[in-house]
């Protein structure tokens, strides 16, 4: 279950007045017209909750049914393909996993006694409307995943998508999404150890904000949210419920913006972090103390969610008094407070025996709670009002077995013709001067600029455990002080290369976040990913869709990795017009101790630097095709997910070995780019030549520098361990090349007769295009 | 030595201050903001956060905290007491330091490694640093910038209550780059900075030496564990 | 120079943390008798030369556009300063 | 019920940079006749039951000692809510 609901829209859902229309009203008049269109329930979908409940529902139901078969919650359009991630998988694949897809978030074992859960969830469309409230909500949902699993939250990472860097509305998206997290995160006391930040034109009216949350727990601290033991209490606590983005996961996320209408509750929520933060420990301290059967996050579809989701999930059947909802507003109708989507609640399970000690926990901290109803047998959620009946559903067919659909799927019509399209036509330079103008122009571009604009303004230092995040390719934090065991996270989507070809996009997503995971000197274990789409009503974007799910899970199984959970958003465009498809992927790796990581730039002076893998011509939706000559056409990189495994394991053997001194990714802006993030990275300059290269992969200068083939890391190692380090690539068979050496001295990046870029030059470079649109920061 | 880490609902950075005490070879002990009960400590760390979200102003609420009533009076009977970050401006809302602090001056929250000269060296916190000494510290807050009225700046400035000041770069427009001040008898001091998150090698800021391994903050707990066993 | 005083609350049916926070904080002080508090915003504009109908209206709109956020804030006064009520 | 308005501003002698800010907004919006903004709180407290004398008094305690930090902020009004200024 998520947290995302989609759109400003906002409605009335009170069609029924002040009096509560209940399961006798319903059976009394069957005729009776429901607004299910303006709830975002179609003919057949409302005619099949007629067929279920052999009457018409009550408001209440239509409103818990149209929520819940909603997109965003149900994945109705989405589930037949995210199956796969399911089948797809190897014994290998299974090991480690304790928790699979399906739960609030999937649960990877990472040794000593220790698990780590963590997931990725969208919050796009709020966020475009009120970027600060969007983006802070976003936060705090996908953070309540994490806590219901009964683990302590550690790390949050933030993915971000906006327009074009220099459209007028950019900035208020920018400053709000960027402050949102800030403020939210860092109240909480979670380090954010990474994530993306791009700017694209296609995001215009449809930014992209995902956010990631990371979870450690003890082995036997898992819980799972389910309602179990027939007479056991419902509770409900946090934050009291208000009519705050009602309506919001279902008319949000099922059809495009229409503009106005007349208002009554405003759909966007006010996050609280603060009591989040109280929430958290809270729930830390029921977990301890075994107070709890089971706890439940409130997200999207509030009250309705929670409940049919902990029935279904164990004995079947609940029983609610709706009365005993602490209000902030008490004019709520019983719809509306079924919908509100106010943040900051949780729903727990809990034995009568230990109701009392439960409640001196909340009484502690301060956080409100009522007893709503207990655990029943009966199989039916059942939901009084006033003393009257206004629900009574199997709550699995609310919950589980909602709509499915397959969708119709089209080969889009302009794909053959872009793909014909090749950068590998468009000029390239020849002379020096004029590769260094492109160089610098590629390093000053609003994708491959400094970040730290917007990374300055989170904490990273906060819990004491952060041992690597921006700019390195992966964050990492420890799990455990005493043997230094911990995780690394790392995430990645190119939407350029997605729309090119989304099944090859979709696999080099997650080729380059297993490699960020692995140059950290982590092992690859487990994958989460939100997927972000145009609108699933659209047979081209279906297409696209099916294209990325096929292309991660067959990838996943390649690398013996399993999907442990993540989140789809669909309906990310402005008109007809559908952003690139976006999946992001987000890999998690083991690293028995932190202590031997491996961070992404040069340190010392005089170590070798080696180029491992080779390059070749591949162009095509490059960030020099895209900076240089505006172009987007071709075919994306070839990736050998062999081969990347071969990589890791080579980059996981050398940081064991404690060989490498730093080791950093080519991607976005090829070779150019990395050297010169190396370099920056502790203002260690180095002397780099290229002639051996360009002989053995027979390549033009260009091309060797800009060219974003995969499977490439550069890594530089210290003299002495030099003969051991060529010792490993030869036993591994992989491509290696000494292409320089690390010039402490220097203070600048020399590529031997091409050019000189003093580190002033490229930081200046580097830093400056953000603050130059964003206003300025503090230097770093 | 037994030194007290007052948790607040909404502080964050207790356990990076029960750690620091700990690395330094103190007992760290956890207070609880609800309680009227010092448990015997002989220090006490007010940690960094969002006690109460900084609704309101940063560290008002925390500040009106029954055990604030403990706090101050074994503030003013002499115990060591340290404010940092938030803690700092709790400090300044219960009056224990003069001044208050404001949004900082760029209106961001900001996070950076840095650089601090020691402008006093005799309090109960600083005592093993020397004069002068520049040292690194990461800073990270939304409402660092310290103001006080002319009179009490030159109050502060003339009687060696400026403990801290900003090297290179003033972050958030603090007066007179005023990163950290003490009371006039120098046993509580205040900064916005975070010295726990200097304390263990390989999670402080980076050094000329190598990445994260400034434990610039560790002299302030030992500092103060020092001058106790001392006495 | 004369002060055009502009006033935004968030809006009611929104949760408004920081008022929840000086509520709790009030009642631990032993004040229950506020049930709710909020907390917005008081601009104070001061005004080259005269506060003409003209100005007026350019206030009313930069209240609106500039000083609130129609999504989560209403604007609740504007007045000039003479006339805001005494301590 | 009835509500009790208190207004805090920033200190006259303060640099409030989130009010430079605006103003700097403002005239990049064309709006040059506003040579000064500060900003400040409004908090609007609802009270059970009548408002007294004491509850006045209790009120204005309130501002000076919780609502407001004299070192950088002055309280400028406390109203009841119906005597506030319409908009
Ligand atoms: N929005 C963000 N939040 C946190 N970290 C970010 C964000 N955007 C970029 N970063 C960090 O900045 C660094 C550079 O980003 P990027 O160039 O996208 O990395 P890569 O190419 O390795 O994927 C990385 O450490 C990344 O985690
Ligand atoms: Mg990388």
């Amino acid at each position: 279950m998520s947290t995302e609901n989609d759109r400003a829209e906002l409605i009335d859902v009170r069609p029924e007045g002040p009096k509560p229309d209940t399961t006798a009203d319903a059976a009394a008049t069957p005729d009776k017209h429901q607004p299910y269109e303006a709830l975002g329930l179609k003919a057949d979908e409302y005619a099949k909750i007629r067929e279920i409940l052999g009457r018409r529902p009550t408001s209440g139901e239509l409103a818990m049914y149209s929520v819940m078969w909603s997109e965003h919650c149900s994945y109705k359009s989405s589930k037949v393909y995210l199956r796969q991630f399911g089948q797809k998988v190897s014994p290998a694949m299974k090991k480690d996993l304790m928790v699979g897809m399906g739960e609030n978030a999937g649960v990877v074992d990472v040794g000593g006694g220790w698990a780590v859960t963590f997931k990725v969830e969208s919050h796009n469309h709020p966020s475009y409307i009120e970027p600060f409230q969007g983006a802070a909500t976003g936060v705090g949902g996908i953070v309540r995943d994490i806590i219901s699993m009964g683990a302590r939250p550690v790390a949050v990472m933030d993915q971000l998508r906006f327009g074009d860097i220099d459209a007028p509305d950019t900035r208020r998206v920018v400053d709000g999404v960027v402050q949102g997290i800030s403020f939210y995160a860092n109240c909480l006391g979670l380090p954010n150890i990474g994530g993306e930040t791009y700017f694209d034109a296609v995001y215009q009216g449809n930014p992209l904000v995902n956010a990631l949350a990371v979870g450690v727990l003890r082995h036997e601290d898992l819980h799972l949210a389910n309602a179990k033991g027939v007479g056991n209490k419902v509770v409900l606590f946090g934050a009291r419920t208000g009519g705050d983005g009602i309506g919001g996961a279902s008319i949000l996320a099922s059809d495009t913006f229409s503009s106005g209408g007349p208002t009554k509750r405003p759909s966007v929520q006010v996050g609280d972090p603060f009591a989040e933060k109280v929430l958290i420990e809270c729930c830390l301290e029921l977990f301890r103390d075994e107070l709890v059967e089971g706890i439940q996050d409130l997200g999207a579809a509030g009250i309705s969610c929670a409940t049919s989701e902990l029935a279904s999930n164990g004995d079947g059947g609940m029983f609610i008094e709706l009365d005993d909802v602490l209000l902030r507003d008490p004019s709520l109708t019983a719809e509306e407070i079924l919908m509100s989507e106010s943040q900051e609640r949780m729903m727990a399970v809990v034995s009568p025996d230990k109701l009392d000690a439960f409640l001196a926990v909340t009484a502690k901290w301060d956080v409100e709670t009522s007893v709503l109803g207990e655990v029943t047998d009966t199989g039916r959620l059942v939901i009084n009002w006033h003393g009257e009946e206004i629900v009574n559903v199997d709550p699995r067919t609310v919950a589980v077995d909602g709509p499915v659909y397959e969708r119709p799927v089209a080969y889009p019509s302009w794909i053959d013709a872009l793909q014909a399209d090749t950068a590998a036509t468009l000029a390239r330079p020849t002379d020096p001067e004029e590769v260094r103008a492109q160089f610098l122009q590629l390093l000053g571009s609003p994708n491959l600029a400094d970040k730290s604009w917007v990374t300055n303004q989170y904490d990273t230092y906060v819990l004491g455990n952060t041992a690597l995040s921006f700019p390195d390719d992966g964050g990492m934090v420890r799990v455990d002080e005493e043997s230094g065991l911990g995780f690394a996270i790392a995430t990645d989507a190119n939407g350029r290369w997605c729309q090119l070809d989304p099944k090859q996009g979709a696999r080099l997503a997650l080729a380059e976040a297993y490699r960020n995971v692995a140059v950290t000197g982590a092992v690859p274990a487990a994958v989460t990913d939100c997927l972000n789409f145009g609108s699933p009503e659209d047979p081209e974007v279906m297409w696209q869709f099916s294209q990325a799910v096929e292309g991660l899970s067959d990838a996943c199984l390649e690398l013996e990795i399993p999907v442990t959970g993540g989140n789809v958003s669909f309906y990310n465009q402005t008109g007809s017009a559908p952003i690139h498809p976006t999946p992001v992927v987000g890999v998690l790796g083991v690293i028995q101790d932190v202590a031997k990581r491996v961070p992404s730039g040069w340190q010392d002076d005089g170590d070798n630097i080696y180029l491992l893998g080779t390059t070749s011509l591949e162009l095509d939706g490059s960030a020099w095709a895209g900076v240089v000559h505006d172009h987007l056409g071709g075919r994306p990189p070839a990736v050998d997910l062999a081969g990347e495994k071969q990589l890791g394991g080579l980059l996981a053997a050398g940081a064991d070995q404690s060989l490498l001194a730093a080791a950093h990714d080519l991607s976005d802006g090829g070779l150019a780019q990395a050297l010169a993030e190396s370099v920056m990275r502790f203002g260690v300059g180095a002397r780099v030549w290229l002639g051996e290269l360009l002989e053995r992969d027979g390549l033009d200068l260009a091309t060797t520098l800009f060219s974003e083939s995969t499977g490439r890391v550069i890594v530089s190692v210290p003299r002495e361990d030099d003969v051991r380090f060529r010792g490993l690539c030869e036993g591994r068979g992989y491509p290696v090349a000494r292409i320089g050496v690390t010039d402490a001295s220097s203070r600048s990046l020399e590529i031997q007769d091409v050019f000189t870029v003093s580190l002033d030059e490229l930081r200046s470079t580097h830093r400056g295009t953000l603050p130059a649109r964003f206003g300025a920061t503090i230097p770093q | 030595m037994r030194v007290g880490v007052v948790t607040f609902p909404g502080s964050l950075d207790d356990r990076d201050a029960q750690r620091a005490v700990r690395l330094a070879g103190g007992t760290p002990v956890a207070l609880w903001h609800g309680d009227h009960d010092l448990q015997g400590v002989e220090a006490i760390i007010l940690p960094g956060g969002f006690s109460y979200g900084d609704y309101l102003r940063a560290g008002a609420i925390a500040s009106l905290s029954p055990i604030m009533t403990e706090v101050v009076d074994a503030a003013n009977a002499g115990m060591p007491v340290l404010g940092i970050c938030n803690g700092f401006q709790m400090l300044a809302e219960a009056r224990l330091i003069p001044g208050a602090h404001t949004r900082n001056a760029h209106q961001q929250f900001i996070r950076r490694d840095q650089v601090l000269r020691v402008e006093n060296a005799s309090t109960d916190w600083t005592n093993g640093f020397a004069e002068g000494q520049e040292i690194t510290i990461p800073l990270k807050n939304a409402d660092g910038r310290f103001v006080a009225d002319a009179e009490t700046i030159a109050r502060i400035e003339g009687e060696g209550q400026v403990a801290f000041r900003y090297v290179g770069v003033n972050p958030n427009g603090s007066m007179d780059d005023i990163a950290g001040v003490s009371n006039a008898r120098g046993n509580v001091v205040g900064l916005m900075p975070h010295p726990e998150h200097a304390t263990e090698p390989g999670f402080g800021p980076d050094t000329p030496d190598a990445m994260s391994s400034g434990v610039d903050g560790l002299t302030f707990f030992t500092s103060v564990i020092e001058r106790a066993l001392s006495k | 120079m004369p002060t055009i005083v502009v006033e935004v609350m968030p809006k009611a049916e929104l949760l408004d943390p920081q008022g929840k926070a000086v509520v709790g904080a009030l009642s631990r002080l032993g004040q229950q008798q506020f049930t709710d508090v909020r907390i917005g915003k008081r601009f104070e504009l001061t005004v080259e030369g005269e506060v003409t109908e003209a100005v007026l209206a350019d206030v009313r709109r930069l209240a609106d556009d500039v000083l609130s956020n129609s999504v989560i804030e209403d604007v609740v006064s504007i007045s000039v300063l003479d006339a805001a009520p005494a301590v």
